[in-house]
């Protein structure tokens, strides 16, 4: 298996409860360096609860993290951030009192140094960065290919629209590993098809390691090198896909096997 | 353009004519869009990203105003009679029920309280009878039933405002995106509910899915919407079969390249 | 002859008034602008002064300092006046000393008088209002002597404000006299209910109570002292002199609850001395205020600037007003207030007080004498 | 807008286009000069015009100058830094607080400590109070670490009360009871003793800050706090460390209002607890909602309208009164009463009818005059 | 002394409770921050003052007219001030209010003047003596009602199809329009409830002093009172109450009037660090 010979995130024995329930219930599994690796599952299986807790959104009741060689189990989210690690949000994340090509600003953060006082006297260190930032980020919105919506409002844009320009957030920050959460949830199938190139493209030219829920199985199956399949907190399957969407215990939870899933397979390649 | 075919010939159910609406002052998002949606029919509404189908749905329930939109031109008829300028209450009062995109849900409430909620134009004796069809319905609202609505998954939640709209027994519901964010067990079986739901209780839908294959399913009759305007409608199978469908909504073509590449 | 600069004109002079007339303060000093306006427009209606009507200009400063300095400059050169009254917040007062010696515009009748401005003697600032001290004093002289009291034990009501404290002081001052005790009893200006001061009463065991504060501190203090069975005489601070105490807190404990004032309710005055102010109030529909004491006090200061300005001449000039009050000017008792004094080392102006009561019977003010009954309690 | 449209053209997706960052540079470029040179003008020329009561030596009635003085302007000129700093705290930063006025008690109780009590000179007390309101802000700031929201609120509501409380003590234990009394303010040999000069030793500080709130939210740090503002968990996915940066922004802008509140204090020479009531920092609230919360010009123009508002009702009640007639009677009887009124009711309609302000709607309104420019 | 404070806390408490309870209706239903609570309070105040002293009414008629005029009131304000800002973010709808209390103040001093009226009804003002503690009747009164509105209005959120709509509303404007609520008409109904529980507060306060705006200041009470009970909970705002009360008494009578708000808005602070959903209130339900 791939994903574990070079690991760059490894998750160990996580659990998370909320009062009674236990969202996630002991789930290990690790994800390869310059792969992507879907997370799948029923709705409420725990999907996004995993993010939350890799990323410091959540503290987990148990289990550790580690990414890229550090241990960041308990880090918040600007430190995970920090260590190299960005994130999408289920529900779009987007700054609506922001342009866009300021959204976009928001996502170098990370790579500069320079703090309120040396922004409000026009300090250099902060005139530097913020001309290094406006760069990559018009080089970013030419690569997502909405250049002329730099000065748009994202309150103005399509629900898709708005997803890409979360995405070229998360590049801003020029991550090692990005977790997106439905990325492509609501969007048009040609709209599909350029996020799933997108996420080729930034993976094979600078190997960064991609982490991914998503329902859209056609999607899933196409871009994923391994699948982790959660179900009521559990991990219940993880392997590559083709094995994943043969496990019986995955066609029962999740994917269904009779009229429900064919139409939603249809599409698949 | 229309293909072959119109959905039936009296007094529709609702009906849509050559409807306008702008928001602000410029921002045109629909234009003179006709539709139709005969009795315990089922109707699809396909399109892109930003093509207004949210736009339709806000405007024949009502919602419009909250959202800074405005009724340019044409008018909206339940039961041949207008409800263009009714507030969104009194619409949904008159059997208009609406699932809106993105759940909301009263996320303080608990699961039975917001179905309650939304049950609460029906007298109290058949509120009863109709929760527990509902509950027949989604089993995992039963099993939850004390649990705020805002600790749920998103999927749960979705189940969860289509419970409450169904709870008042409406005429027509108008479904946003309903497969958004579920898994596609539950979209399977929601979708056979969705049958049912026509079958058992005589309601019409207008459903808009990004997932074209999917509602092209279930539908009867389509239609296409490109920025704001209609550009396809027909029966389904005439729908799913036509030249334009394929290449933009049903991405045949679009998926092999990028299978390919 | 003009002076425009001055706010002297061929047929009018502009008079500066400035009030809290929507804040805090309102309750008191609004009808106090009410009075000087309504005495004013009698003077203007006779003729005005020396064939020139009296143009009040009132500013509402709402008991705010900075509102207060804008007004003052306003009337230096913005819109210029000969002179100015009332100037009710003592804290604002303080502050605006440097610019009063600045900028040289007269305040002739102070509504409150802070200690900044008369210690030294300021040639530009003359009080119209009676002090916290003689207030004590009379208060204290009045009640030790009635109640033939040897060493009397006091208890001091006061808001924990700057006035309350140095109200304090004065009665601490004006006990110590006579060589007894004084006990403060700080009560908060927003208070729904004066328990634990009456309690604290209770402890002291007073002789008599003072009492300083707004209408509402009054009340709260008297309803709370009938409740407990506190019944000893009280007396309050001049500005309290409205009916409504009275009327609110009923017969039974109002007959023993006094204030001391400079000023005297219409009510409580002679038919003839209060009959100008009657009628104007009537007709300026003022009816309800003629028997407040703030209304009579600002008809009572409009008065003495009508007069100072007749006796400034056909040519006034705020230098010339200056020189006419610094240099021994005196307005006799009136009937509505005591006889008022101005030296070059002393503008205290109105010095001699006396108690009013109420009665319930006649729903009038009374007084207890004299005003020179009650010189004697005061130096 | 731009929709979806099926038949886009693809975009290009394998290749990088390296090409030159359109970074926008504002074509009209020496039109902006322009503007600013004669807003420059104007300001210099305007308290000579408020002195002398005429402009080149026309003179101005009372009215025309719509009733405004300088000590008014000066005191406005102060507000604007409340005014300010409130609107990058709450508008900017989304920390909305209703204890502004204890920051200008802060900068009032510090510039007392070390002008008056130590007799330091005035530009070191006023160096002191930014300390001291830097030093308030992070102590002030500490529960947005716990409490959002309406919670917040009431914190802040809090420490208003704590820190007036404060204020009382001190200025009864080591002044009178009549409030403190500061030393007159100088700058080396250059007294601050008219209304002149202040004005134009307040000017150069208020614009300095002004810009220095903008500047700052056009950079690194200052862009983060907008991001906090608008979604706190999407800012710390990208890295921001939210607590500090909230810290950091408390610090920052009562540490201005602080310095206000040390000029205000030496500007009227005595201050007493009372000043530093719940209206002062209402007011605050009100003249960022006036002048459109989250821009720095929304801060600026929302202090002069709510200051010098009121007075030129007033200015013009008094016209109106003089003029007589049934109505003019009502003005002239209730002229506070009645100016607070249509002033209230300006608030509320400006509330309903323009909930961006009066920034907000000028700047709606250049949209539509010139689609494509900001204003 | 300290059962006296207790027990005199205790009731005033209750009356600071009424106006909080008032205020948490109208929070509850419509997510209004009010600030004019203060101010609808002096509406109340000079009502019975126009009902009693200038029309000379019958005390229970009087009682009756004021409660629907204090409705209309409720209803008005909510029609034309809040209605227009629905969706607003916190600070506009905040301000709203202030403006309002400005507006009200304003127009009360017109109509009957700066100056303080005295109210007299027909509430009993007399004194209850139990041993060495001695309470006023009115107070005692003031205290009997706001416990009954305390029971009325729990049972009414609780078990009645109004009060589930109005939490429904409270909690998505949107949804429940779409429920077919009709949401204008649930949140005047609050405005109106709002508004009599700070009236009634207003007539007690206002028999207690006078009629007069100053009042305004004592209903700013009501807010530490509403946040320490828990600014959603019905009990919460009673109890708030109550405990500001009895803190108002305590730190007056042993330490000084002065340190008074101290003594409030420390715990106030406390509370708000260690638990700010209140004593009695509910965590915000939030998720990523
Ligand atoms: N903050 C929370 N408090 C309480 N319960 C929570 C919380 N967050 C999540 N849960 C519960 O944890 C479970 C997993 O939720 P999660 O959002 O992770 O599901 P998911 O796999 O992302 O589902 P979906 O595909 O529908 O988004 C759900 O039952 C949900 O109700
Ligand atoms: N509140 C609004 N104010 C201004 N413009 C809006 C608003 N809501 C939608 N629009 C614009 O109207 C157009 C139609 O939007 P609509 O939401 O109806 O599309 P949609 O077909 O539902 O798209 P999606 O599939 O993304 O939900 C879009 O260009 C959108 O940007
Ligand atoms: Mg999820
Ligand atoms: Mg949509």
């Amino acid at each position: 298996m791939a994903a574990t010979d070079n690991p760059i995130l490894r998750v160990d024995g996580l659990q998370m409860r909320f009062g009674g329930l236990t969202a996630l219930d002991n789930v290990s599994f690790t994800a390869g360096e310059g792969e992507v690796t879907a997370v799948i599952g029923p709705n409420g299986a725990g999907k996004t609860t995993l993010f939350n807790c890799i990323t410091g959104m959540y503290r987990a009741s148990a289990g550790r993290v580690s990414f890229a060689g550090q241990d960041i189990s308990g880090f918040a989210p600007h430190r995970v951030a920090r260590a190299g690690m960005a994130r999408t949000f289920q529900n779009l994340a987007l700054f609506p009192g922001l342009n866009v090509r300021d959204n976009l600003l928001v996502g170098a953060y990370r790579h500069g140094a320079s703090g309120l006082i040396e922004g409000a006297v026009l300090g250099p260190r902060a005139r530097r960065e913020q001309a290094a930032a406006e760069d990559r980020a018009a080089e970013i919105l030419e690569f997502l290919g909405i250049p002329e919506l730099a000065e748009a409002m994202p309150g103005e844009l399509p629900y898709g629209r708005q997803k890409q320009v979360e995405f070229g957030r998360v590049l801003m920050q020029d991550a090692r590993m990005i977790l997106l959460d439905e990325p492509m949830a609501g969007m048009s199938r040609p709209e599909k098809t350029l996020m799933v190139a997108l996420i080729r493209n930034v993976r094979h030219r600078y190997g960064v390691s991609f982490l991914v829920v998503e329902h859209d199985m056609p999607v899933i199956m196409d871009i994923s090198d391994h699948i982790v399949v959660l179900d009521f907190g559990r991990k219940i399957a993880d392997g590559p896909p083709a094995k994943v969407q043969q496990d019986p215990a995955v066609i029962a939870a999740y994917l269904g096997s009779e009229e429900a899933g064919q139409a939603v397979f249809a599409g698949a390649a | 353009m229309a293909l072959n075919g119109t959905p039936a010939a009296d007094t529709p159910l609702l009906e849509v004519r050559t409807l306008s609406v702008a928001y602000g002052r410029k921002a045109v998002a629909l234009n003179a869009v006709n539709l139709t949606v005969p009795k315990a029919g089922v109707v699809a509404l396909l399109g892109a990203n930003g093509a207004g189908k949210t736009t339709l749905i806000r405007t024949v329930s009502g919602l419009i105003r909250l959202h800074n939109g405005a009724i340019t031109g044409g008018e909206v008829l339940l039961e041949g009679k207008s409800i263009a300028g009714l507030s969104a209450d009194r619409i949904v009062r008159l059997g208009m029920g609406q699932v809106p995109e993105g759940r909301l849900v009263f996320k303080n409430l608990t699961v039975e309280e917001n179905l309650q909620v939304g049950g609460a134009i029906l007298p109290r004796a058949t509120l009863a009878e109709r929760l527990d069809a509902v509950y027949d319905l989604f089993p995992r609202l039963a099993e939850r039933k004390d649990q705020a609505a805002g600790l749920m998954s998103g999927g749960e939640q979705q189940m969860l405002a289509l419970g409450r709209a169904l709870a008042a027994s409406p005429r027509v519901l108008l479904i946003d995106e309903l497969s958004l964010g579920l898994a596609p067990l539950i979209v399977g079986a929601i979708y056979q509910q969705l049958k049912k739901i026509r079958e058992h209780f005589g309601t019409a839908l207008l459903i808009v899915e990004q997932n074209a294959r999917l509602a092209l399913g279930i539908c009867d009759y389509a239609y296409v919407l490109e920025r704001g305007e209609i550009v396809l409608a027909g029966p389904a199978e005439l729908v799913a079969a036509s030249e334009r469908m394929h290449e933009s909504y049903l991405g045949a073509r679009a998926e092999r390249q990028a299978a390919a590449g | 002859f003009e002076s425009p600069q001055d706010g002297v004109y061929e047929d009018r002079i502009d008079w500066g008034v400035t009030g809290d007339m929507s804040g805090p303060a309102a309750g008191s000093q609004h009808p106090w602008v009410k009075g000087f306006q309504s005495r004013m427009h009698l003077v203007n209606e006779k003729g005005g002064i020396n064939g020139r009507q009296i143009n009040v200009l009132a500013e509402d400063t709402r008991y705010d300092a900075p509102s207060e300095r804008i007004a003052y400059e306003k009337f230096a050169s913005q819109t210029p006046v000969l002179g100015m009254s009332g100037m009710g917040n003592s804290s604002a007062q303080t502050a605006l000393v440097p610019m009063i010696n600045r900028l040289k515009v007269p305040v002739v009748g102070t509504y409150t008088t802070a200690k900044a401005s008369v210690e030294p003697t300021n040639p530009l600032i003359y009080g119209g209002f009676c002090g916290f001290k003689q207030m004590a004093q009379v208060g204290v002289g009045h009640f030790a002597n009635s109640l033939k009291l040897d060493k009397p034990k006091v208890a001091t009501v006061h808001l924990d404000v700057a006035s309350g404290v140095e109200f304090n002081g004065y009665m601490d001052e004006a006990v110590k006299k006579l060589g007894g005790t004084n006990v403060s009893i700080p009560i908060k200006v927003v208070a729904a209910d004066a328990t634990p001061q009456v309690l604290a009463l209770l402890d002291a065991k007073p002789d008599f109570v003072a009492i300083h504060g707004v209408a509402t501190t009054s009340l709260l203090v008297l309803k709370a002292m009938q409740q407990y069975g506190v019944d000893v005489p009280s007396f309050a601070i001049t500005y309290l002199g409205t009916p409504s105490v009275y009327q609110s807190v009923g017969e039974a404990a109002g007959k023993n609850y006094h204030f001391v004032s400079c000023f005297t309710p219409a009510s409580a005055a002679s038919p003839e001395a209060a009959a100008d102010l009657i009628a104007q109030a009537e007709k300026d529909g003022h009816g309800a205020l003629q028997d407040d004491i703030n209304f009579v006090a600002g008809w009572v200061v409009a008065g003495l600037v009508a007069e100072a300005i007749t006796e400034a001449g056909e040519e006034p000039t705020r230098e010339k007003l200056v020189e006419i009050l610094n240099d021994g000017f005196e307005l006799p008792a009136s009937g509505l207030s005591s006889k008022l004094v101005y030296t070059s080392k002393d503008h205290e102006g109105l010095k001699v007080l006396q108690p009013i009561g109420y009665d319930y019977a006649t729903k009038k003010f009374k007084s207890f004498g004299d005003y020179a009954d009650f010189e004697q309690y005061v130096n | 807008m731009t929709s979806v449209s099926t038949s886009r053209t693809a975009m290009p997706i394998d290749e990088f286009a390296p090409s030159a960052p359109a970074r926008q540079k504002a074509a009209a470029r020496p039109l902006r000069w322009l503007w600013l040179a004669v807003a420059a003008a104007v300001l210099v020329y305007l308290p000579f015009v408020l002195h002398d009561r005429a402009i080149l030596g026309y003179r101005l009635s009372n009215i025309q100058l719509l009733n405004v003085g300088l000590a008014q302007l000066n005191l406005t000129l102060i507000a604007v830094l409340g005014a300010v700093s409130l609107n990058y705290l709450t508008g900017c930063a989304g920390l909305v607080s209703i204890g502004h006025a204890a920051f200008f008690a802060v900068g009032a109780m510090a510039a007392a400590a070390t002008g008056a009590q130590l007799g330091l000179p005035f530009l070191v007390s006023l160096v002191a109070a930014l300390i001291a309101g830097a030093a308030a802000g992070v102590l002030a700031g500490l529960p947005s670490l716990r409490v959002r929201g309406l919670y917040f609120v009431l914190s802040t509501m809090a420490l208003h009360f704590i820190v007036v409380f404060a204020f009382s003590e001190y200025q009864y234990a080591a002044f009178d009871v009549f409030g403190i009394s500061y030393p007159q303010p100088a700058i080396g040999p250059f007294a601050l003793d008219s209304a002149l000069k202040w004005y134009f030793f307040l000017l150069p500080i208020v614009v300095l800050c002004c810009l220095a709130c903008n500047y700052s939210l056009k950079h690194r740090e200052g862009r983060a706090l907008l991001a906090v503002r608008d979604n706190e968990q999407a800012a710390s996915s990208s890295g921001i460390d939210v607590r500090v940066l909230r810290l950091k922004a408390f610090a920052f802008s009562s540490a201005i209002a602080s310095l206000a509140g040390a000029l205000q204090a030496y500007y009227l020479t005595t201050v007493s607890t009372e000043l530093y009531s719940l209206n002062l920092a209402i007011s605050f609230i009100a003249m960022i909602i006036i002048g459109g919360m989250g821009s720095i010009a929304g801060g600026v123009v929302g202090a002069l309208v709510w200051l010098l508002l009121p007075s030129v009702l007033t200015g013009f009640a008094g016209e109106l009164g003089a003029a007589g007639g049934g109505l003019a009677k009502i003005f002239v009887e209730h002229r506070p009463q009645v100016v607070n009124l249509i002033f209230g009711s300006l608030v509320a309609v400006l509330l309903i009818f323009a909930p961006g302000g009066i920034v907000g709607a000028a700047r709606k309104l250049t949209k539509l005059v010139r689609p494509g420019a900001e204003a | 002394m300290l059962v006296q404070f207790l027990l005199t806390g205790l009731a005033l408490g209750s009356i600071y409770g009424l106006v909080a309870l008032g205020f948490a209706v109208i929070y509850k239903a419509e997510r209004v921050f009010n600030f004019a609570q203060g101010i609808l309070m002096v509406c109340g105040a000079y009502l019975a003052y126009t009902a009693t002293t200038q029309l000379g009414l019958p005390f229970p008629v009087a009682v009756i007219v004021i409660i629907a005029a204090a409705a209309l009131l409720g209803i008005v304000i909510q029609f034309l001030f809040i209605r227009p800002l629905s969706g607003q973010p916190l600070l506009p709808v905040i301000m709203i209010t202030i403006a309002l209390s400005i507006i009200l103040k304003a127009l009360i001093e017109i109509l009957y003047g700066v100056q303080p009226k005295p109210l007299a009804t027909s509430l009993p003002t007399g004194v209850l003596i139990l041993g060495d503690v001695r309470l006023s009747q009115l107070n005692l009164t003031a205290a009997v009602v706001s416990w009954v509105c305390m029971g009325v209005f729990f049972a009414f959120f609780r078990f009645t199809k109004a009060g589930l709509l109005m939490r429904a509303t409270a909690d998505s404007h949107e949804a429940a329009i779409l429920s077919g609520v009709n949401v204008n008409r649930i949140n005047a109904g609050a405005w109106a409830i709002g508004t009599i529980l700070a009236v009634i507060g207003g007539v007690f306060l206002g028999q207690i002093q006078l009629a007069s705006t100053e009042l305004e200041h004592i209903g700013l009470l009501a807010l530490p009172a509403v946040v320490i009970g828990g600014l959603q909970s019905i009990p919460g705002a009673i109890v708030g109450g109550i405990l500001v009360g009895v803190i108002e008494q305590l730190a007056s009578g042993y330490i000084s009037p002065k340190a008074r708000d101290v003594f409030i808005y420390i715990p106030l602070l406390i509370m708000l660090l260690v638990r700010p959903w209140g004593l009695f209130g509910n965590r915000e339900l939030g998720r990523v």
